[in-house]
């Protein structure tokens, strides 16, 4: 097998290798990937959807409809590890609650259980699981500025690096922290996984429903012209409307999915305390 | 509205695949129709717009209302338009076909299920349609991606490894393809396949533009499970479970060696491929290779599914084969055999489904009986058997017809042989079957009528068994309109692609 | 020669398969379900005798369905040749269906409906082949009759049924689809059509060789016709129920393949081409051994069937040997002889079944003296033999003396004595069986045994009869088979 | 040398991402755990990333961002001065899918894992035949 791969990859990456030489220099300003297709990106996506940031505007427009897939891949992964992973009857055994202010552990056998509503108790998984005060303050004092700087992200993809990928990674950060900080219940209290379903989905939905809208409206899929329709601003600012609406959509996708991958992945879809 | 068919026929079950996901969370009971009405827009959607191709000729749809080559377009011909009408066709009727199964089967999560179902069609649906060759790389791992999970759903024991190697063998050949669509990019400039087209002819000498081909190819022929890389095909079609085989064993394979052909002819030239890399007779053998392989690691299977899942790979052999002897009655006949290929592989999967419900297990020992205890079902099976080893009248006869007619007309005798013999083989293999199913009784006539008693009539519920039945239906026309399949839609293509 | 259009072909063909249903619904009701039999089988001897009179006066009837490949429509055309071939089929249909309600009843043999079902579809095949208008219909035709059979060969389902549906199999579909396909599909690629024609498509461009290698795969592709060594599939094929062996490995499917052998020499090469080149030599050759090695293996056989399965087998290659002299007479000769063989064929059939029913009897020497309890089964089987060794008063003299003709017509000797010898062969295997009937004393076994039922017995005389009939009024085929020659030889002069 | 120099020095880059790659290629093929594997697809991934990109550089490019540069502004913007935005965008859907089958896999393995106890692919062998 070994030698089957080593000659595998060296044929492929010989030839490979060989093509090279036909390649232009690097950084060739003259290459025809820098002379064919992108020159018209840079000279005309200012004008065309008053986005400056020309990557944003060739990401969510020009190739938007890419994009509109690359979200989608987002949305099948969580879909697909929710669907490979979640567990949905749990296993039963002896329950574990930790008394919030003593810290203390509580170790009940058979069908007892404290309800989960009480505020004192919260429950565990093992006799000890670590609780570190500093710790969660701290990522509970953190969370709302990473949130909102995931927001800036997102809004400000326009003008600078960023956009609804990266926002969206970065909000979903911000509920992951809590899930790594206190454990996955903490987490999955503050944002279910109902919600987090229905968000993934529709933040996908919002793209897409973006595009059938336009072409509702009468131009092609996806062409943010035609919103100029509805909104009150120009043919070009539309386009740069339309761009914020997609972002804001990927982001809530991006945001929804990761989560959703961590908490399954994380506790084998049990979704008891987790890591 | 009509003008945005061809995005439509994409997103509508892309729209639709969200929404069932979202709702599951609220009311799983309304899923079912969902899917269902997200797959039947498409279905009409995609007859529409083949009546669309054959009347106008050529449609080129482009998204965002940005032209090619700066935004991405749909290239629409008879070709692929009636590639869709098949895949569109395929999910529909399997849907329907299984969705009992899938209800009972997967009830706390066939939200996901469904969604995971359309969103590989619109990956499937996608492919075929797209202009652009790095949009074809985001839909493909659409559908791979959306594949490895619903195989992984099947036998708890196997599915996941199974499922895990393919993801191995299908990174590798999605990866491979993106290297090669680099190479394009890096020597060209552009993505999109008609601008490519323009754009390389002076470029094929470069050893840049042959490698790039070549990983392209490599990358494609993986996903397809030609020969020598299909080991990740029959564990994956094996152990997955019966509603997924029956949606993705046909069509993944199938819209490959179709994305090969596309490949082949509109993103490079037949000249280029047939004259600047003078590879086509190796490759022919190669087909030949894996036509004959694949027959025979059919032959040593006792697991009735796996030896379907090889004789998949002796199918895909056929196509590649007929492709690269490279005149334009074998590439019609490869074509042909696409089509024909998805019906017959689609029909056999699901009539297998169907019978598994009245057997233990898929080995051939648990077929017995079955002729007297679900004949219309196990007629059905007969019929897509008789298909694949190529009896007249159903399709199965008249692509090898082509095959081997193009296969004489090119000089390359020992493909006919391969063609003749594998069907020779074919007719051992399924006869093995036929014969399980219907020799059950012990010697003397008496004990005749006591055999008969014994087995009762307990046929598949119709929801199953009528689409089985339309489907076998479908393939003894679509072999007896192949005629005029091939002189419509696909010689021109063809045709006007290979001068 | 003008022809009509006229669905009249498609009708015969689908009489049969317009039973199915019925016979299929009415599967509990025996009664209903047999006359359904009746009802195609008579509906389709009428479709075709009704087209008789268009066919005598010099017309074709054609029924083109639609273009199935490009050039190569999926055609019906009703021609002499083929009509001779549908009506001897078509009516010994009628016999054969009386014959098996009364043997399968005699028997009490288990899922009748499945075996009138194939049967019908097995009827419309043979109709299809003997009006096909080229070779892929043919084809087509002949693949849906091979995979017909397959369940009434091995209706008993058993294990020795297991072995000889797979050698009927292996041999049937093996050869069409490795020979034959692959013949046909050179022969599209040379001649860009495959529609018969009275002089043959194949042009003379073609080098010797080609000409020959395709002959060649022709008749070995043709399997139903049997020729040697192609021909184990028809004795293993014997384990059918007698009315299966009677019509279709007496009449039907036998004679598909000869008649199939008779298409390509005549529609595809064309007569004139072969004689020219003469290319037949090989085939006629073949033929020859055949007819031989059949008789002397029949001399050998105590199973009766298996001796009338070798009798057959020889008897076919009479056909082929008479086609492949591609002279008037012998053309003559091998026509003349589907009608008289298949009459004499059945008939012998017929009464080993009835023998199998009275007495359940199948060897020849436990049939001694059965003459006294079954005088007229036997009697029957004597005209009948008769007829096949080829003897005055029986229709089977014509045949014989055509061939012989045809023979010397083509300065082929050994033909000839070939022909004489297999005559004695004949006698040699049927006359003992006969003579024990008649001439030995009854044996304890057989002692007492009754004639077979009615409905067994009357079809075996009806046929007996004809066969006598034949050779005082052979005019009916004569005149069809003048039109087939006018088309076949007229057509080079 | 003038060999080395023009096809060596010049496209160093290509040759780091091909080697890279073909790291990853071989953890792919020829490593027994599945982790590794994974890591592997994700070094072949990277690679492949890391080539786009380097397709878009320009020299003396700066970020496509046009309001950045100075007296630029909306009229006469001269593309040689901003690299290449499209491989930019097409390796964001590149991490993005990478991501994407990166997750599916580990749910996979994960199942695997709970399952047979292992991810030495050799001890899985073992073990489905056993079973």
């Amino acid at each position: 097998m070994k030698r089957l791969a080593l000659l595998i990859v060296i044929l492929s990456g010989g030839l490979l290798l060989y093509a090279t030489k036909d390649f232009p220099s690097w950084g060739d300003p003259n290459s025809p990937a820098s002379t064919h297709v992108s020159p018209r990106y840079l000279e005309k996506s200012l004008e065309e959807t008053a986005v400056p940031n020309v990557v944003t505007a060739v990401l969510a427009d020009y190739r938007g409809y890419d994009t509109m897939f690359e979200t989608t891949v987002i949305f099948c992964a969580g879909v697909a590890c929710f669907m490979l992973l979640r567990k949905f009857e749990p296993e039963e055994r002896d329950l574990y609650y930790r008394h919030i202010p003593t810290g203390l552990t509580l170790h009940i056998k058979g069908e007892k259980q404290i309800p989960s509503t009480s505020k004192e108790f919260e429950k565990i998984d093992a006799i000890w699981t670590p609780y570190d005060f500093i710790i969660n303050t701290v990522s509970r004092f953190l969370v709302p500025f990473i949130q909102l700087f995931a927001l800036y992200v997102i809004a400000h993809g326009h003008h600078s690096p960023g956009g609804g990928f990266q926002g969206g990674v970065i909000l979903g950060a911000s509920i992951i922290v809590l899930a790594v900080a206190f454990n996955l219940r903490t987490a999955v209290r503050r944002f279910g996984e109902k919600i987090d379903g229905i968000m993934s989905a529709l933040g996908v939905f919002i793209y897409a429903g973006v595009g059938a809208f336009c072409a509702i409206l009468g131009a092609e899929f996806l062409n943010y012209r035609a919103l100029a329709k509805i909104l009150p601003v120009g043919k070009v600012m539309a386009r740069s409307h339309g761009i914020l609406a997609v972002e804001i959509g990927v982001g809530i996708a991006v945001m929804a999915v990761m989560i959703c991958i961590y908490n399954n992945v994380a506790s084998e879809g049990k979704f008891d305390e987790g890591l | 509205m009509t003008g945005n068919y061809p995005a439509l026929l994409v997103t509508v079950p892309l729209l639709a695949a969200f929404v069932i996901y979202g709702c599951s969370w609220l009311h799983k009971r309304s899923c079912l129709f969902m899917a269902l009405l997200g797959l039947t827009i498409p279905f009409a959607i995609s007859v529409a717009l083949l009546k669309k191709v054959l009347i106008n000729g050529h449609i080129s749809y482009h998204l965002g209302g940005w032209d090619p080559p700066w935004g991405i377009a749909y290239e629409l011909d008879p070709i692929n338009a009636i590639v869709l009408v098949a895949v569109t066709t395929v999910a529909l009727v399997n849907l329907i076909a299984t969705s009992k199964e899938i209800e009972t089967r997967f009830s706390d999560r066939r939200g996901a299920f469904y969604a995971l179902y359309l969103l590989f069609v619109v990956g499937l649906l996608g492919i075929v349609a797209t202009g652009d060759l790095f949009n074809l790389y985001v839909l493909l791992e659409i559908a791979s991606i959306t594949g490895y999970s619903l195989i992984a759903m099947g036998d708890p024991a196997r599915a996941p490894l199974s499922s895990l190697n393919y993801v191995f063998m299908g990174t590798i050949g999605a990866c491979f393809y993106l290297l090669g669509v680099g190479y394009i990019y890096i020597m060209t400039g552009s993505l999109n396949m008609a601008d490519v087209h323009v754009l390389l002819p002076p470029l094929y000498h470069s050893s840049a533009i042959v490698v790039a081909f070549i990983f392209c190819l490599v990358g494609v022929m993986i996903k397809m499970g030609f020969f020598p890389l299909h080991s990740w095909l029959p564990n994956a079609y094996t152990y997955a479970p019966s509603p997924a085989t029956s949606l993705i064993a046909p069509l993944m394979t199938k819209v490959m060696a179709y994305v090969m052909i596309r490949l082949m002819i509109s993103v490079f030239s037949p000249k280029f491929v047939f004259s600047s890399i003078a590879a086509s007779n190796a490759v022919v053998w190669l087909a030949c290779l894996a036509i004959v392989m694949g027959a025979l690691m059919a032959l040593a299977q006792r697991d009735v599914r796996r030896m379907l899942t090889y004789i998949i790979v002796s199918e895909i052999g056929y196509i590649v084969g007929g492709a690269w002897i490279g005149n334009a009655t074998a590439m019609s006949g490869a074509v042909l055999h696409i089509i024909n290929d998805v019906l017959m592989t689609f029909c056999v999967f699901l009539s297998l489904g169907a019978i598994a419900r009245s057997t233990k297990g898929y080995q051939i020992e648990n077929f017995s009986g079955l002729f007297k205890k679900i004949p219309v079902t196990m007629a059905t099976f007969v019929v897509s058997g008789l298909s694949i080893i190529g009896i007249p009248p159903t399709c199965g006869f008249f692509s090898k017809w082509y095959l081997i007619l193009g296969a004489i007309e090119g000089g390359h005798y020992g493909f006919i042989v391969v063609l003749l013999l594998s069907s020779l083989i074919n007719i051992i293999l399924f006869f093995r079957i036929f014969e399980e199913a219907f020799f059950v009784y012990p010697k003397t006539n008496a004990v005749h009528t006591e055999g008969e008693a014994s087995i009762a009539i307990a046929e598949t519920p119709f929801v199953t068994l009528i689409p089985l039945v339309l489907t076998a239906i479908l393939l003894i026309f679509t072999g007896i309109y192949s005629g005029s399949l091939i002189a419509l839609i696909i010689k021109p293509v063809v045709s006007a692609g290979l001068l | 020669m003008e022809t009509i259009h006229s669905i009249r072909p498609l009708l015969a063909i689908l009489a049969s398969l317009f039973a199915i249903p019925f016979i299929v619904g009415f599967s509990r009701r025996p009664a209903m379900r047999e006359f359904w039999t009746f009802a195609a089988a008579g509906s389709k001897f009428l479709i075709i005798v009704s087209m008789l009179p268009l066919v005598l006066t010099g017309r074709r009837v054609t029924c083109t369905i639609f273009e199935i490949i490009p050039g190569v429509p999926l055609q019906l055309t009703v021609d002499t040749l083929g009509l001779l071939f549908a009506l001897v089929s078509s009516s010994l249909w009628i016999l054969t269906s009386i014959y098996s309600v009364g043997y399968m009843r005699g028997l009490g043999e288990h899922s009748q409906t499945r075996y009138f079902c194939f049967f019908a579809v097995a009827l419309s095949a043979t109709i299809g082949v003997a009006f096909s208008a080229n070779l892929l219909t043919l084809y087509i035709f002949y693949e849906i009759l091979s995979l017909a059979t397959y369940p009434l060969v091995t209706h008993h389902q058993d294990e020795e049924a297991r072995s000889s549906g797979r050698r009927y199999l292996a041999y049937i579909l093996g050869s069409s689809i490795g020979l034959f396909l692959p013949a046909m599909l050179i022969s599209y690629h040379l001649a860009g059509t495959l529609t018969f024609s009275a002089s043959g498509f194949l042009g003379a461009s073609i080098s010797r060789k080609v000409l020959m290698i395709l002959l060649i795969m022709f008749i070995f592709g043709a399997a139903k016709a049997a020729v040697m060594p192609l021909h184990a599939w028809l004795p293993a094929a014997m384990v059918a129920p007698t009315p299966v062996s009677a019509l279709l490995h007496a009449v039907a499917v036998v004679k598909v393949g000869v008649f199939v052998i008779i298409r390509i020499i005549t529609g595809v090469f064309g007569v004139n081409l072969l004689k020219s080149l003469s290319l037949t030599t090989p085939v006629i050759v073949l033929a020859c051994i055949t007819i031989l090695c059949g008789s002397l293996i029949a001399l050998s056989q105590d199973n009766l069937k298996r001796l009338l399965a070798y009798s057959t087998i020889s008897q076919l290659s009479y056909i082929v040997l008479g086609v492949s002299l591609l002279s008037q007479r012998g053309l003559t000769g091998a026509f003349i002889h589907i009608p008289m063989h298949a009459f004499g064929k059945i008939t012998l059939f017929f009464c080993a079944g009835a023998i199998f029913v009275a007495t359940g009897k199948k060897n020849i020497s436990e049939m001694k003296g059965l003459g006294r309890q079954m005088p007229i089964t036997m009697a029957a089987f004597f005209i009948a033999s008769l007829s096949i060794i080829g003897l005055p008063p029986c229709g089977g003299f014509l045949s014989k003396w055509n061939l012989v003709l045809g023979s010397i017509e083509a300065h082929r000797p050994l033909v000839l004595v070939v022909l004489l010898v297999s005559s004695l062969l004949n006698a040699g295997y049927f006359m003992p069986v006969v003579y024990k009937a008649f001439f030995f004393k009854t044996e304890s076994a057989v002692a007492g045994v009754k004639e077979a039922p009615l409905c067994c017995l009357i079809p075996l005389c009806l046929t007996a009869i004809f066969s006598i009939i034949f050779l005082f009024y052979p005019q009916p085929f004569y005149e069809l088979i003048s039109h087939a020659l006018k088309c076949i030889i007229g057509a080079g002069v | 040398m003038d060999f080395l120099l023009t096809h060596l020095v010049a496209k160093y880059n290509f040759w780091l991402y091909i080697i890279l790659m073909m790291i990853g290629l071989y953890a792919m093929i020829a490593k027994n755990n599945l982790i590794k594997k994974l890591v592997g697809m994700n070094i072949f991934q990277t690679a492949i990333i890391l080539f786009y990109v380097s397709i878009g550089s320009k020299r003396g490019g700066t970020i496509p961002i046009v309001e950045h540069i100075a007296g630029g502004g909306e009229h006469a913007i001269n593309p040689t001065r901003y690299v290449n935005p499209l491989p930019h965008v097409l390796m964001l859907t590149a991490i993005v899918v990478s991501v994407s089958t990166f997750g599916v896999a580990l749910a996979l393995a994960i199942k695997i894992y709970q399952r047979y106890k292992t991810l030495e692919e050799d001890e899985l062998l073992t073990r489905i035949r056993e079973s």
